[in-house]
């Protein structure tokens, strides 16, 4: 049992802190505060600091880190007001790659992904009901390569995507494919979402793509997207610590500033209480993002899985708590754009109702959660 | 006892609802039903066909153009309009300035001032909060001296409702220094269109344009133009906000909701079953199902109570708590019954026009509100602790 | 809509809260409450009084009032600790034996129900899962009578009742039967209950009982039982609000003169914000009884139900809010038996439990609640 | 990170394990599990059992007979002890007022005491709370004066926990007027046979007698048995009680709850069906496993922490507060799990026996004391926010 920052974590800690809290600095006198700013960016010195490689293997330009590495760069974003698209393409998507991809594809792919140059994002639910584990998009043998049929619904960080890894039932069963963003009968609507980060809807109507661009083998990819997507939601899980701990810091200093019947606001023992159980979930919170964390290398799925929505239920909670108290302890100013509460809060929102929502992860928790009681690990 | 309402009262609803439906623009109905601020042109043509039927204003005495009805009509008749989705009333003038105006103003003043109000002629706001003046109301700071036959007024408002799109703004200034800070305060009538006064917006997170920074810069009006007595304008300001409480548990609007929560729960697939089948959502929303029911009949308890002659007590402090807690829920769970969808697109079109979906997150931002204004929910509780324990 | 007392209503409160008054204050110095005690102390000043026969007919001793004159003795009672047999017996049971009773059952019964000199009680449940309506008691025809054969379990007020309403199942469907705690075959299993109220098990071996012990007609039971259960739970409904009513007056008290640091803890502002949220809950539940004690009275069985349901569930949860608030804000005092404020919460903490909890009743309440909104009624 | 147990923590909690399984009466262990109180006479041949194998005091140093085992030992081997059902050790002797006697104590009294405390030779039982000084504990009044070498102690504590089985009892006491009221306190060692003592026993809503009030009427001790100087008794009361914190969450305790939790919701039938068939209620069991499993992590992270050399900080209030509801949480629901059953019959036979139903209903009335005790809650919350926000 240790729950010490390697080295090599604490080192990427105080980088992407520092690179973080600069960028804030740098903006508050700006106005408002869009989640999704900081990330999009620093896309590039994250590039250059070489953290958007940090768990890619040497092989392929990265530093051949862990995931917890990730789970601490998430933190740091997530302070800054969330990870946009950090999330999708380096923890997801290139992970996808570096699990099935074949040499061509990696070299093609995660170098650039490494370098910041470009981005390859998960496609794979139909719907907006990402609850679902039903794919209806299907791919066809063509002469040379395949057809893909059928639609992707706000796929994250969709709308600056290079590369797409999309989902589709072939006769053998689901299956990934390489879509480039420029691939003809591939119809791209890219939205912003109302946290301000990026999203797009993908339309495949007859879209062809060459025999190379399957990722990993026909009809096996089901394990694969189930690993990503629980890597997907122990990404958002560590977002939220980040996201959950900055709003933590503002209203605790807005308590101690802001002054009404001639003292500071924080002398109210109502808000003190308050604010302690925001603390209080916060750091419950940040045990469960470590678990998630290291949940997501679980070579038992079934583990992985039930750990990692153990964490997004106790972490969903707690953004209520968390976000809800902020906003009353600040009172109106927290409504406004120029303050970035409210911003932070929105991002929350969504990652609280991204990829399953609370009660969705609740209740494949209990499905998964062992008939007696879990002793200690 | 008895809950049903009876004949008359059935009646007088079906009436006033027949009346919206056969009137209200649905543009304006659906921006309503979607949480969409109506414009100023919207609300008027509504109020004016209200006041063409001689519903134009419940709560105001025959003599100056209200209807005569009893409180549980003007319950009744708020909870249809709630229900139907019509404009809320343009409730700083109407509500709030009037009131204060018929007991303490001068005739010139009412003569004047209520039918402009009636017709929106006249669309008041209200300038009470101030930056450092919240909570604390009694810590204004915004002051007027005499000068001649003028006041000067200097300082700054904040959280105005609507100032962008106001005619005139009711101040409540400093214009005496005074030992008590509750003391020396004054409430003054203001044209918006004043030399001195600029209006900053205030975008809030739901996107909307609703409330605003006023700066009063050497802004000079009549020494007429104020509401009784100088330097009471404290004992004004809490007639003005303790009036009118039946209507604040916003039962007819959370009616509304929890019928669109249950038409949507049927509607959507969530994990791959129909949401409603969830008996965990189920739960939640006949548990929200119940407290409005709770909270209807309380509210009805005490309309029946004022109804009966009782003075008003403590229960508008409940009321305006559970109030908005429930509605707080409600939009909470609209928005979870949508999913992901609720976040995006986050605008279609140019402009602030959003899908129905995204609407309700919307909603759910801009609810955080109910909670804080008027008096946060804390300070409800703080003087709830007073009027039940005495301490 | 008219939520006044009627006079009669104010004189029966004005009787009862005297009555509950005199009482608590006699037996305060003398130490230990137990929520049993005061009604069945009471027992015979309530027959006196005409409170046991406030709603039966006046042909049968009764004054022939309403449901809702129950609800005002109930609340009473409810302040005194408890309303102990009174919902079984006069709420539940005589009520049955008013509706279904031929001439000579009532003559029989009533009068002494009345006069408080005899006790009948429904036996419905052959086990503790009161939220279950199967019933596996049977009555099978025997020469000039029937014979019954089965078990009911914890049948509340079952240790003091001179008669048993016991359902069992015919050939034609369910059926009840008057059994008297004599008849042979009957064994009667007394026991106290937590809250210090009475009940019992009871097992019926080759039970005999004469043809006119049959109380309404056979198989038709069904309608009549749904209806008392119903009527019971809008007793506890109303007995809460009672105990509930006095928690919260306890509780202001105790803060008001309860010194620590030199002040009333009162002024505390997180013990006043619980205190306050006891008391909102207190009123909210006060309006839910209110439609528990009229909706008894619906001719239409579905809403009837609904609404006692709804009731049921709210005042459930406030029970739970207001008991566990009185217990925290008192501390270790409210934890002793020599303090009142713990038998009122035991006493809430099994009415919130029987006939359906909570849960069972929010259950039961979405099932029979509209599909669309319930409009105003 | 690693969150997982190395081998020789695995082998560690194994050999603990194995020891209670062969050595714990079963008789005893049933007690624990039914939330009853263990007797002295079950309680002292467990400990004397625990000794022999050199177990007795696990967070004492080796010279007085501790094991010499890490932060983390210590933490296991109390997760197991609780998980299994064993009793929980001599808190008052062993943990409270043995490591101020190992600081403060004079060398006599530390060789006489100790051994005593480790074998149960002495039952300690702790003097502080007063009838008037509760949160605020400082306000004690029981007050004692030096007359020769004398201390004559008078006044009244109260919820002293096991007074009437204890030898000897540990009172905060005022020994000097001060302008502070938290000066002139100090700390007697005082045998319970002492004449002038009177015991009273408080009879708690679970039927239990566990709390007693303590009377002392010129009550006479060896002017020796004091802790440290006097005066000093705020300090060691404050270090005292700020001692071995990690335990303080009840882990292993709730551990063993959710799993009795679980057996029982699949066995037990409700509204027809298995109770764990119900949604709600199977919701209900995974979020209280969801936060059992938060409050364990980060009860992990401070052991970790602590084991690393970092000093205690505000974490043993935030285990201590979640705790305290998780374990109240998790009676609740077990009480639900078993319905009505759980109320009767209140007790079979002549004493306090019960059904292992109705032990549940007794269990969640009886935990109502830990967010209660050991400074309250509200008392946790103000620490945490001094603490959090430097006000």
């Amino acid at each position: 049992m240790d729950f010490r920052l390697t080295d090599t974590q604490t080192l990427i800690a105080e980088t992407a802190n520092a690179l973080v809290g600069q960028h804030l600095q740098a903006v508050r006198g700006g106005g408002a505060l869009q989640a999704s700013q900081t990330t999009s960016a620093l896309w590039p010195q994250l590039g250059e600091l070489g953290l958007l490689g940090a768990e890619i293997d040497e092989a392929d330009g990265g530093s051949g880190g862990t995931f917890e590495d990730l789970a601490v760069i998430l933190q740091a974003l997530g302070r800054g007001g969330g990870a946009g698209a950090f999330g999708p393409v380096v923890v997801t998507a290139a992970a996808l790659v570096s699990r099935l991809g074949d040499a061509a594809q990696k070299a093609a792919l995660l170098p650039a992904v490494v370098e910041g140059a470009k981005r390859v994002v998960l496609a794979h639910h139909d719907t907006t009901d990402q609850g679902a584990d039903d794919v209806a998009t299907t791919a066809i043998p063509a002469s040379g390569g395949w057809k893909l049929e059928g639609r992707k619904a706000m796929v994250f960080a969709g709308d600056s995507a290079d590369v797409f890894v999309v989902s589709a039932h072939t006769a053998k069963g689901l299956t990934l494919f390489l879509v480039p963003a420029t691939a003809e009968g591939l119809s791209i609507r890219s939205m912003e979402l109302y946290d301000g980060t990026g999203a797009a809807d993908l339309e495949l109507n007859d879209c062809f793509v060459p025999a190379d661009a399957r990722l990993g083998a026909e009809g096996d990819a089901g394990d694969a997207v189930a690993w990503a997507l629980d890597r997907a939601n122990a990404a958002f899980a560590n977002e939220a610590i980040g996201l959950m701990a900055e709003l933590c810091d503002m209203t605790s200093e807005y308590l101690k500033t802001r002054e009404q019947f001639g003292q500071p606001i924080g002398k109210f023992q109502v808000l003190q209480h308050r604010m302690v159980d925001m603390r209080i979930n916060l750091e419950l919170a940040r045990s469960m993002a470590i678990l998630a964390a290291v949940a997501v290398s679980d070579p038992d799925g079934r583990r992985r899985s039930r750990d990692v929505s153990a964490a997004r239920a106790a972490i969903g909670k707690a953004s209520r708590v968390v976000g809800q108290a902020a906003i009353q302890l600040h009172g109106a100013i927290a409504l406004t754009q120029e303050y970035p509460a409210g911003s932070f809060v929105k991002r929350l929102t969504l990652i609280e109702r991204s990829y399953g929502d609370t009660r969705w992860h609740l209740e494949r928790f209990a499905k998964l959660a062992d008939p007696a009681v879990v002793l200690i690990p | 006892m008895n809950l049903d309402f009876d004949d008359d009262a059935l009646g007088f609803m079906e009436e006033v609802r027949a009346f919206v439906r056969s009137n209200l623009d649905p543009g304006t109905r659906e921006k309503v039903l979607l949480g969409h601020l109506p414009d100023r042109v919207e609300r008027t043509i509504w109020q004016r066909a209200l006041v063409a039927r001689g519903w134009g204003a419940p709560a105001w005495p025959v003599e100056h153009g209200g209807p005569g009805w009893s409180v549980v009509e003007r319950y009744l008749f708020d909870e249809v309009l709630s229900e139907e989705g019509a404009p809320m009333p343009p409730v700083f003038g109407m509500s709030m300035l009037a009131p204060v105006l018929m007991r303490y103003g001068t005739p010139q003043q009412i003569n004047e001032l209520l039918p402009r109000i009636l017709n929106i002629d006249d669309w008041w706001c209200q300038g009470f909060s101030e930056p450092n003046a919240g909570s604390d109301l009694a810590a204004v700071r915004t002051c007027a001296r005499l000068e001649g036959d003028e006041w000067v007024i200097n300082g700054q408002k904040i959280w105005t409702t609507l100032a962008h799109q106001a005619d005139r703004i009711f101040c409540l200034v400093r214009t005496e220094d005074a030992p008590k800070k509750q003391e020396g305060l004054s409430i003054l009538l203001v044209s918006m269109d004043a030399p001195g006064i600029t209006v900053k917006p205030i975008i809030t997170i739901d996107g909307a344009h609703e409330v605003n920074e006023v700066f009063f810069d050497d802004v000079r009006i009549p020494a007429g133009d104020i509401v009784g007595q100088a330097g009471k304008g404290w004992d004004y300001a809490k007639y003005l906000l303790g009036h009118e409480r039946t209507g604040i548990a916003r039962v007819g609007q959370s009616k509304r909701e929890i019928g669109r929560l249950k038409t949507l729960a049927a509607a959507v697939v969530r994990g791959g079953r129909p949401l409603r089948d969830d008996p965990v959502f189920s739960a939640r929303i006949a548990s929200l199902e119940i407290e409005l029911r709770a909270l209807e009949l309380t509210t009805l308890r005490m309309v029946s109570a004022l109804h009966a002659g009782a003075p008003p007590g403590s229960e508008a402090n409940i009321l305006k708590i559970r109030g908005s807690e429930l509605q707080q829920d409600i939009a909470e769970a609209i928005m979870d019954a949508w999913g992901p969808e609720a976040f995006g697109p986050a605008f279609v079109g140019d402009g602030l026009e959003t899908s129905p979906a995204v609407a309700t997150a919307m909603t759910y931002f801009n609810l955080r509100k109910v909670s804080i204004y008027g008096g946060s929910n804390e300070i409800q509780r703080n003087i709830l602790a007073r009027s039940l324990m005495g301490l």
